[in-house]
């Protein structure tokens, strides 16, 4: 297993890539996730202001 | 390029046949608001259409609609019963448009801005009577930076008269006009139907022109 | 009557865009001063070493030329557009990709034209051949008209914007890369003693692409920005 | 829809990590250094792939006007810069192992490094321009000149590289990869797919909010809530 983390003595580099594609990648579905709920809010708060 | 046969029809008979405007069911939206939908306008040579309403009714983008420099967000326009979209330039042929802005150059004098305009249509006066005819004669060399707010919306209109064109269509064309320049400019437009041209214009100013000639429609906000 | 040939209208674009230049004539120079400053910075930064400069020349000529093209540019279209003669320019029987040429020719004249007068004595500064120098000044002949016309799409898209300047560089300099990068090889091929007709007339070729293509997207642009 | 994609995604993701980490044997050469192959070459692929995409759909909604292809269009931007800096950023942690150095002026990673100027250059347009229907149908343009351009762009920059560069280096050229090698990441580039229609819907939803404020079909989702 560490060994396998070890990646050869070339770790950092592989496991930095990795990690960075995962974060760019979540990021890329999590922003516009909550784009979406701060969207639906405001056109309910819009709602509410144009029902009053 | 190959030009479709009713190109060939339409330009034969665009000197012979007694021009007519239309539009269907235009609508107009800007920024999620509906400025308006459903419009139709129907306007035969000869006639003035008169276009009111309040401001920001969308009076000059319904103007820039039926000059086609804005498409509208539904419906079309046809000249003489063929569509805009289809004649494409060759509708530039009659159309004349003076809008919120001169579209001179400050920097060219009187006759070149005029001789500029007249070398992308046809022209039909000289710059010299061209000039005359708005009062602006001994104007011809003077750059137009240094002519008055009025002398240059006299300018601009001058264009109308210098060069051939069977559709006006005039953006607020008396802003900065005085009465007398008003007057005169109404009585042109007078002769321009008169002799079955059409002509669509926006006017905060009450008319002049005769009833029996102007229809209008009114915007509402 | 009839209305004036497309000819006809194309050579009256051009010459009221020279007249206009003529009349403001102290501004032409500043295009051309910014391309003698750039060139001239180099050798202050990297030393006076006649072997290094010799090398970098094309490559600096080349890129304060681009650069001096790239700040002329915004002016293309702006002030007709600001003062509506762009709205008329539109609404002509002509069509306006064949206009939209005509104003990128006269724009050429008054900036790439003077940027290849002056280009001889920099090259002289920077201490390179005669055949090099005329190597170069072909490049500059093939390439700065390529400039202009890829650059007035940029500036069609964005003449509508308040802060157009800074967006024009980003849109522009990505698509002035293959230009840059035959021109300046060519010059260097030249300076080696090599043939360089290959990169001549990659640089002809996107020439012709330049001038039959990019009118059509440029005028498709400046319809959109005045919608 | 979404969570089959997403399900669909992750196990396609998990089996091509599982196979490039573990299953692939290590390159004689470069040793495990190599596996960053997997997030690079299909990011790589996906940075074109999805230029293309928004050139395409950017054409379809500027001939045909399809307000659902523009959109398509500028929801695929951001997406595509984020994969072409992945592309970038892999690339250097791969190059400085290999080459010694984070950033060599190779052919591909220049031609990528453009392609990222490009995106970028749509992203600023679209963001620069207020009415939103043009914005979309100015950016439609700029991308189809961009990919006319594209071509010419990476010719000229490979040239270049055979210039300036000299046979050196020649990081890709492996004429036989080894299919333990390729499968996952043929799968990865799948994998990297299905995440880019996922990102696109998610997007493309939000963009529609946005336009269609005060439309019918809002109001009716509202009131489901």
């Amino acid at each position: 297993m560490s060994e396998f983390l070890h990646m050869g003595g070339y770790a950092f580099y592989v496991w930095t890539s990795y990690g960075i594609a995962f974060a760019i990648m979540l990021f890329g579905i999590i922003k516009p996730l909550m784009q979406h709920k701060q969207q639906l809010r405001q056109l309910q708060l819009k709602r509410k202001r144009g029902l009053k | 390029m190959p030009v479709p046969h009713f190109y060939h029809w339409f330009l034969k008979h665009r000197m012979t046949t007694r021009p007519f405007f239309e539009a269907r069911q235009l609508a107009c939206i800007r920024d999620d608001r509906v400025l308006f939908s459903g419009l139709d306008i129907q306007v035969h040579g000869g006639q003035v259409l008169l276009i009111e309403g309040p401001n920001g009714s969308g009076k000059t983008s319904l103007l820039r609609i039926l000059t086609g420099l804005r498409n509208p967000d539904e419906g079309e326009l046809y000249w003489c019963g063929t569509a805009v979209l289809e004649l494409a330039a060759l509708f530039y042929q009659d159309v004349a448009y003076v809008g919120h802005m001169n579209g001179m150059k400050d920097d060219l004098s009187a006759s070149e801005n005029l001789k500029f305009t007249q070398s992308l249509a046809t022209a039909t006066l000289s710059i010299d009577e061209g000039l005359h005819k708005v009062g602006l004669d001994g104007y011809q060399d003077t750059p137009i930076r240094y002519l008055s707010a009025g002398q240059r919306r006299r300018l601009a209109l001058a264009r109308l008269l210098c060069t051939k064109k069977r559709l006006w269509i005039l953006d607020e064309p008396f802003t900065s006009l005085d009465k007398a320049s008003i007057m005169l400019f109404e009585s042109y437009i007078e002769d321009h139907v008169a002799t079955g041209g059409i002509a669509i214009m926006t006017s905060h100013h009450d008319t002049g022109l005769p009833d029996h000639i102007v229809q209008k429609i009114e915007l509402r906000s | 009557m009839t209305t004036p040939s497309l000819f006809n209208a194309f050579l009256s674009v051009v010459r009221r865009d020279l007249i206009l230049a003529y009349r403001h004539r102290a501004e032409l120079i500043n295009p051309l001063a910014f391309f003698v400053m750039v060139v001239t910075l180099f050798p202050l930064a990297v030393g006076a070493d006649v072997e290094l400069l010799r090398r970098i020349a094309p490559g600096v000529i080349w890129v304060a030329a681009l650069l001096a093209s790239l700040l002329s540019m915004d002016a293309l279209f702006r002030s007709d557009f600001e003062d509506g003669s762009l709205e008329l320019m539109v609404m002509t029987p002509h069509p306006l990709s064949i206009l939209v040429l005509a104003k990128v020719t006269a724009h050429w004249l008054l900036s790439g034209m003077p940027l290849l007068l002056i280009t001889p004595l920099l090259a002289a500064m920077f201490d390179l051949q005669a055949d090099v120098i005329g190597v170069l000044l072909t490049t500059l002949v093939l390439g700065t008209p390529v400039l202009s016309l890829i650059g007035a799409i940029a500036v069609a898209l964005t003449v509508g914007l308040r802060k157009g300047g800074v967006l024009l560089a980003i849109l522009v300099l990505p698509l002035y890369v293959p230009v840059l990068i035959f021109a300046s090889g060519a010059v260097d091929s030249a300076t080696a003693g090599l043939p360089v007709s290959g990169q001549l007339y990659m640089m002809c070729a996107m020439l012709f692409l330049a001038i039959t293509l990019t009118p059509w997207p440029t005028a498709a642009a400046l319809r959109m920005s005045l919608s | 829809m979404l969570p089959w994609l997403t399900a669909l995604m992750l196990a396609l993701l998990a089996y091509g990590l599982y196979g490039g980490l573990v299953l692939a044997p290590a390159d004689y050469q470069q040793g495990d250094s190599f596996r960053i192959i997997y997030v690079h070459v299909p990011a790589a692929w996906m940075s074109m792939f999805i230029y293309m995409m928004m050139a395409v759909s950017g054409a379809i909604g500027l001939i045909w006007h399809i307000k659902l292809a523009e959109i398509v269009s500028i929801c695929s931007a951001p997406i595509g810069a984020s994969f072409t800096l992945l592309a970038l950023i892999t690339g250097s942690l791969w190059g400085k192992p290999m080459w010694g150095t984070w950033w060599v002026w190779d052919a591909r990673l220049t031609s990528e490094l453009i392609l990222l100027f490009l995106y970028l250059g749509v992203i600023g347009l679209y963001n620069a321009i207020e009415d939103k229907r043009t914005a979309s149908r100015s950016v439609a343009i700029l991308a189809l000149v961009g990919v006319v351009n594209i071509p010419i762009i990476h010719y000229s920059v490979e040239w270049w590289s055979s210039l300036h560069q000299g046979p050196t280096v020649t990081k890709f050229a492996k004429p036989s990869i080894h299919i333990d090698m390729l499968i996952p990441l043929l799968v990865m580039a799948v994998a990297f797919k299905v995440y880019y229609v996922i990102a696109l819907l998610l997007r493309s939803r939000n963009e529609l909010v946005q336009r269609e404020q005060g439309g019918r079909w809002l109001d009716d989702i509202l009131e489901e809530k």
